[in-house]
């Protein structure tokens, strides 16, 4: 084992809140077991020192909204053997997706004084509509024991525990009571990937689905159910349309309810 | 079972009594208390932490707690948990192996000789445990955690007063009176004698811990004024399952179109399987540790709703949403029967309040029935 | 403590790779020996044992070897996702953590004096190949023996030696074919069900055994069916997902049984209902 | 004559995107340049049409290392519109999950990505080869930090607890009692952590800034105060567009602010520092005392004292809080939207955070502007570079690269958030 070389880790990031990528730094515990396991060998964040490629394991945060970006993710593609991406924003796009909703032109006039500054995309899409994915690790932000499972995983060549059944099967086995059924507060948790923990419900509030859709989501079931709960349209509407608004299911919800 | 239970009376003020006498034999007691607006199961030191005075409105799909006039210590009914997170958790560590070069060692923990008191608990969650028991500790193999906590729990049986909005234990002839399976049984009364408590035994374990009670002999009114609470419940319930033909008719139903039509409903999100006390399906996920030196066995309540669940190389058995449901209403009322010789379901309703969207499994299975 | 039971069935016990053999490109056969206690594993033919590779992860395997033999504990894996190809590259001396044996068995007993019809396709001579051997030990308590074999390409398969053997008794009717032919196959070609129809064998005084993909099942019954072969001597291997092997993890459910201790191996009468199911 | 370029392509050890450009000719230098390549991610543009109660969640992604900084921001400005308070145990219960952002965020920075320059080493990881245990005195320190976080917020990136209003749900006495041990752990630790970093050798070099920060009469500043400056500035932060303003350049995506009319000014742990020293609890001002730090610090390379400094104040603050802590009635102060306009403005770790909404009687956001600290830092950084450089122009090109950078992550910046929002290009007209 110990003869054995290191596989070497890299993490790039597109546009993006840095938070995914921070998860890795936030194990606290586990950060110096995982740097003895593997060769942090491009990490920005942490490091100055960068080896050249390739990566055995590249880790992808953030979205593709620029033609440089475009371009960029491919080149990374080529230079990591397996390839992992991580976050809301490289799953389904993020919250800057909102802009695939809209022109955005208008977005650029409103934030910059000169928009003739500023290059982008129409569109911010996930990096799977781009290059070949390996492993896509949900949530806004992941989970970093999820980051540790995958990277775990790899490297004992096993599958990553990682689910894609709902929220609230994690809810459920973790006690808490459905804040929809006691209090009737809108939750996603039922078409939401599990992940988190559960975590908004547990704080009494209902899930706003960081984790995207999970596996067979049934979102329109529920979206009648909210309804029936007085959520109006527009409720509806801005509900599926957080931080993974672009994943499809969610993106089809929306746009029912805009009519 | 059998035997006429020695009826005896408890003053309400003298509850915390049992408690102390089972806390005094290192049982965790566990039972009914508030917690973010439902009434849980969970530990509890004193009939201070007992859900007094609480109540509940349930119907498909929800749950409102309200603080009544009353002063009863169990007039509410069942909330989301049932007690099988005590004696079979959501989660636990099967085994963990050491590795040394090419071989590895297993080592599994010991049972953990918790002795858990379950207290308040009422007749179709005594007849689910029961259930449980033909699943887990009457066959061939067993599991011996399961079968450890069950040997080594108190069940403090609970009749019921009052039937929930989605109850229907009486159609399936779970409740709302105790039958058997307990140690002690009480019933709570308030009435113009007071607020009392009858109790009943049905166990040595029962027997020697009511013997420590302060209680009294219960006069012939008394009891029947326990009879009649429990009566009053059992008029009150406002749903059925007809079991007649059930298995049969359920079988001959398999190529129904109705399931379609419940899928369209169906989040497949699986709170049903989870608050539902008989469901004993798990997963089990093989992990390791980052250096590769250990790896562990973790168990973990599963769900028939999941696609994994059914996962064979090469796609799901059971793929479509409609297919998972049905497999979820089957296995309850009628695999079961076969599998087990009991059905699968007691008639709690929890599926029905618990279910995000309402979807109520009687009126499902009558559907299907046709 | 708890008379005897407190020894979680869910507990591996370990085993040592003593042979390897690469059967064809993607399936390889191990034999296993208890690297502690009991060193004789009696099993009967047809069923299987959880096997568990360190960290990785536990799957079923038919048990592939010869009963008569019960020091050979062998099993014949074909590689099709993560735990089967962490075991393809497990090595002679390496550990494998066993649980088992499980399930139902094939009913050599019961076709005493009848003929046995053996039809399969791929991965699925594995779990028959046991019930070959017994069969031909006890030769005389049967009458012929027809073994049908149908594989992907000639490359595909298994058990060549033995497959040799078989052909050269004249007491075995064996028959090969491949779905695709390749380079110098001369055999058969066509599906493994087109066979059943030219087989001698008397469809009224025998027991048929099948195991294979369920899709090449559904054709072997319905072929058996027109030679007026019985419901209740048709027997099949199911396959389901399994995490325990026991009947507690709730997952092989197939209708009202458990595939890990009702089946693998079912007689077709008691499956017929749930057999034509979709999605059961 | 003699012309030399310092670029940096890829800033490490600070969050999100940026490079560095220094051209130097004859001694002078020409151009200093903190360029930021984050793609612009038009927060402002799509807050409109979302509802007010949303602002909390959604700004928070603006950056993945101050989320708290961005959800009291915007749930002080959506109260501040729609003319409500939030005090009592919610508004310590606020101060309290600032301080775990503040302990987690300081933390990383004085451990993670700071002390490696001074120290030699290429990050943390190396460090921790040559000076284990210290490494992993920072990670339990900002373990710390992030567990209180996770306690109140639910997690530690993206607390989904906060809200306008308060809370979703309050921890019990028993929640809170807990930290009690690990933070006065902490606080001892934070103060050999002072006394760590103030043995570093530092640059000789400091400026006149004019430092910016919150200033409130009672309390060293998180949430709530004046927006004061040690040149003149004391406005409600209110009127903090009248006298900031942000300018578009070329070389970044992010939007440069500067004092209207004026120049540069710093804002951060430094500002916060000298602005409000004597508000500080006694035992961090004796810790900086004894650091050889005076009331006020002028060496940005010192900011990593500075830094430690606040580590013993968040320590102390919590624990304060904590001591007196009973849970509020209720978790949250319901609120009612109606049309006006607020302003939030908050002290992130690395500096003030301004946010300022329009929203109508539905609750609905017309209008948002968001001023993130490091938008705030980007002329100031651009300004010390040009000085440091020209003063140390003997050093060797790799050492001036080195020392660039290090004048960059002086800041701590958080490129991430600086932008609003995109890799630009630039497009040359
Ligand atoms: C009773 C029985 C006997 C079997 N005998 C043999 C045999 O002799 N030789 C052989 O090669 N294969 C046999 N199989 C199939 C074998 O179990 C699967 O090929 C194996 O589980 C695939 O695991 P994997 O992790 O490599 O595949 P993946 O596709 O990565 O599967 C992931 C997980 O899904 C489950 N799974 C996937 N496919 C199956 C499956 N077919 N059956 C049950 N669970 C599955 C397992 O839990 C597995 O770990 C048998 C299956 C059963 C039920
Ligand atoms: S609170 Fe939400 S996630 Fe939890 S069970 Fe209810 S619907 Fe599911
Ligand atoms: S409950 Fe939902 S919104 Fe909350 S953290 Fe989990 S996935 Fe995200
Ligand atoms: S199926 Fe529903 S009603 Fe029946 S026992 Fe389970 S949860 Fe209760």
């Amino acid at each position: 084992m110990a003869s054995k070389k290191k596989p070497t880790l890299a993490v790039w990031k597109f546009a993006s809140c840095d938070g995914c990528q921070l998860s890795l730094l936030d194990c606290e515990d586990e950060l110096l077991a995982v740097a003895d396991v593997v060769q942090i060998a491009n990490f920005p964040e942490a490091s100055r020192a960068v080896k050249r490629g390739p990566y055995d394991i590249s880790l992808v945060e953030g979205s593709i909204t620029t033609p440089h970006d475009a371009e960029r993710i491919h080149k990374i593609r080529r230079m990591s053997k397996t390839l992992v991406v991580i976050g809301a924003c490289a799953t389904a796009g993020g919250i800057q997706a909102l802009r695939n909703f809209t022109d955005v032109r208008r977005y650029v006039s409103a934030v910059y004084a000169h928009p003739e500054y500023i290059e982008t995309l129409n569109k911010s899409t996930p990096i799977a509509d781009h290059v070949f994915v390996d492993f896509e690790l949900r949530g806004c932000p992941i989970n970093k024991y999820h980051l540790i499972e995958v990277i775990n995983a790899y490297l004992n060549g096993r599958k990553p525990n990682i689910p894609s059944y709902s929220v609230c099967m994690e809810c459920k086995r973790k006690g808490n009571v459905c804040v929809m059924v006691a209090t009737g507060v809108p939750c996603l948790g039922p078409v939401t990937q599990a992940g988190c923990g559960a975590i908004c419900p547990s704080f009494n509030r209902g899930c706003y689905s960081c984790f995207g859709p999970k596996e067979t989501p049934n979102t329109e079931a529920l979206a009648g159910w909210l309804h029936a709960l007085d959520q109006r349209p527009d409720e509806i509407v801005r509900a599926f349309r957080g931080f993974n608004a672009y994943a499809e299911p969610f993106r089809k919800q929306s746009e029912a309810y805009e009519k | 079972m059998g035997a006429t239970p020695t009826a005896a009376v408890l003053d309400a003020g003298n509850l915390q009594q049992l408690l102390d006498i089972l806390q005094k034999q290192n049982y965790q007691t566990v039972g009914p208390t508030v917690r973010d607006n439902a009434v849980v199961y969970e530990h509890i030191q004193s009939v201070e932490d007992l859900p007094r005075g609480w109540t509940d409105e349930q119907t498909n799909g929800r749950y409102r707690l309200t603080h009544g006039k009353g002063k009863k210590f169990f007039g509410y009914v069942h909330g989301p948990n049932s007690w099988k997170k005590f004696l079979y958790p959501p989660a636990r560590q099967l085994y963990a192996a050491d590795r040394m070069k090419h071989r590895f060692d297993v080592v599994a923990p010991e049972p953990s000789g918790i002795k858990p008191a379950l207290i308040g608990v009422r007749a179709c969650e005594l007849a689910a445990i029961m259930v449980q028991d033909r699943v887990l500790m009457d066959g061939e193999y067993i599991d011996p955690e399961y079968k450890a906590r069950r040997q080594n729990a108190v069940i403090v049986a609970v009749n019921c007063t009052r039937a929930g909005g989605t109850c229907f234990c009486a159609s399936m002839n779970t409740g709302p009176r105790v039958q058997e399976g307990y140690d002690i049984l009480l019933t709570e009364v308030v009435d113009s004698h007071g607020h009392y408590f009858t109790v009943e035994t049905a166990s040595e374990k029962g027997r020697a811990i009511a013997a420590q009670l302060a209680t009294s002999p219960a006069s012939e009114e008394q009891l029947a004024a326990a009879r009649q609470a429990v009566d009053k419940a059992a008029r009150q319930m406002g749903r059925t399952l007809d079991l007649t033909d059930l298995k049969d008719s359920l079988y001959r139903g398999f190529d129904s179109i109705h399931w379609e039509k419940v899928a369209g409903r169906c989040l497949t999100c699986g709170n049903c399987t989870m608050v539902c006390p008989t469901c004993f399906c798990v997963n089990v996920e093989d992990t390791t540790a980052l250096t590769g030196e250990q790896a562990f066995r973790i168990r973990r309540w599963d769900s028939c709703f999941t696609v994994d669940f059914s996962y064979i190389h090469g796609g799901s058995i059971r793929a479509t949403d409609y297919s998972r449901y049905r497999q979820w209403l089957l296995h309850k009322l009628a695999y079961w029967q076969d599998q087990f010789g009991v059905v699968g379901c007691v008639g709690c309703g929890r599926c029905i309040t618990w279910c995000p969207v309402g979807i109520d499994i009687t009126e499902e299975a009558r559907a299907v029935k046709g | 403590m708890l008379d005897g039971s407190s020894v979680d069935p869910m507990v591996v016990r370990p085993f040592i790779i003593r042979r390897f053999v690469k059967e064809s490109h993607d399936t390889f056969s191990f034999g296993l020996e208890p690297m502690v206690g009991d060193r004789d594993f009696r099993f009967a033919p047809g069923q299987f044992n959880m096997l568990y590779v360190y960290g990785v992860g536990e799957v079923p395997i038919s048990i592939s070897g010869d009963p008569t033999k019960p020091l050979s504990l062998v099993h014949t894996t074909r590689e099709v996702g993560t735990v089967t190809r962490a075991m393809r590259i497990l090595k002679v001396g390496d550990t494998i953590g066993v649980r088992g044996p499980y399930g139902t068995s094939w009913p050599v007993e019961e076709a005493r004096g009848r003929d046995v019809v053996l039809i399969t396709g791929g991965i699925g001579l594995a779990p028959l190949r046991p019930v070959i051997y017994y069969i031909l030990a006890h030769r005389e308590r049967y009458g012929r023996i027809v073994l049908l074999y149908g594989s992907r390409t000639p490359e595909d398969i298994l058990f060549r030696k033995d497959l040799e053997r078989w052909r050269a008794r004249f007491d075995v009717e064996t028959h090969l074919t491949v779905d695709r032919a390749s380079g110098s196959w001369r055999g058969n070609v066509g599906v493994v069900t087109q066979l059943i129809r030219r087989s001698p064998f008397d469809p009224l005084n025998c027991v048929a055994m099948v195991c294979g993909p369920e899709i090449m099942m559904r054709f072997t019954v319905s072929e058996l069916e027109k030679r007026g072969v019985p419901y209740d001597r048709m027997y099949l291997s199911m396959e389901r997902n399994m995490k325990c092997g026991i009947g507690l993890c709730g997952h092989c459910q197939l209708g009202p049984s458990f595939v890990c201790k009702d089946g693998p191996v079912y007689r077709y009468d008691q499956l017929s209902d749930i057999f034509i199911k979709r999605e059961m | 004559m003699k012309s030399k370029t310092i670029k940096v392509d890829y800033l490490a050890r600070v969050e999100g995107e940026g490079k560095l450009l220094v051209k130097i000719k004859d001694s002078r230098v020409t151009e200093a340049q903190l360029a930021i390549f984050e793609p612009p991610r038009f927060f402002e543009a799509f807050m409109r049409g979302r509802h007010f109660m949303e602002a909390p969640d959604i700004t928070a992604r603006i950056c993945g290392i101050c989320p708290v900084a961005y959800q009291m921001s915007s749930s002080y400005a959506m109260e501040d519109a729609c003319g409500a308070t939030v005090g009592g145990q919610l508004r310590a219960l606020r101060r309290l999950i600032y301080c775990g952002e503040y302990i987690e965020s300081h933390a990383l920075h004085v451990y993670m990505l700071h002390a490696p320059d001074f120290l030699g080493y290429e990050d943390a990881i190396q460090m921790a080869r040559d000076h284990g245990d210290t490494v992993k005195q920072g990670l339990k320190l900002k373990k710390i930090g992030n567990d209180l976080m996770i306690a109140l917020g639910g997690r530690e990136i993206h607390p989904i607890n906060t809200r306008v209003g308060g809370f979703y749900k309050a921890p019990s006495k028993k929640d809170l009692q807990a930290f009690i041990d690990p933070l006065t752990w902490a606080l001892e630790a934070s103060l050999a952590t002072v006394k760590w970093v103030a043995g570093f050798s530092f640059p000789d070099f400091e400026r006149d800034y004019e430092f910016v920060s919150l200033r409130h009469p009672d309390e060293y500043p998180f949430t709530e105060g004046n927006v004061v400056s040690n040149k003149g500035i004391d406005i409600p932060i209110n009127r903090f567009l009248d006298t900031f303003e942000e300018i578009h350049v070329e070389h970044s995506t992010s939007l440069q602010a500067r004092v209207i009319e004026r120049d540069d000014y710093l804002a951060g742990p430094m500002a916060r520092y000298a602005n409000n020293f004597d508000l500080l609890p006694k035992v961090a001002q004796d810790a900086a005392r004894e650091a050889g730090l005076s009331r006020v610090c002028r060496n940005p390379f010192q900011s990593i004292i500075v830094r430690a400094v606040e580590l013993v104040f968040a320590c102390h603050e919590a624990l304060r809080i904590i001591e007196q802590y009973e849970p509020p009635d209720t978790p949250f102060v319901p609120i009612e939207p109606r049309a006006g306009v607020g302003h939030g403005c908050s002290e992130a770790p690395r500096g003030l955070l301004y946010h300022r909404y329009r929203i109508n009687d539905d609750g609905i956001i017309q209008d948002a502007r968001i001023i993130p600290p490091t938008s705030q830092n980007q002329r100031a950084i651009e300004e010390d570079l040009r000085l440091f450089v020209e003063k140390n122009l003997h050093l060797s090109t790799e050492k001036l690269t080195w020392q660039c950078e290090q004048a960059v992550r002086n800041y701590d910046p958080c490129i991430s958030c600086s932008c609003h929002f995109l890799d630009l290009k630039i497009v040359r007209e």
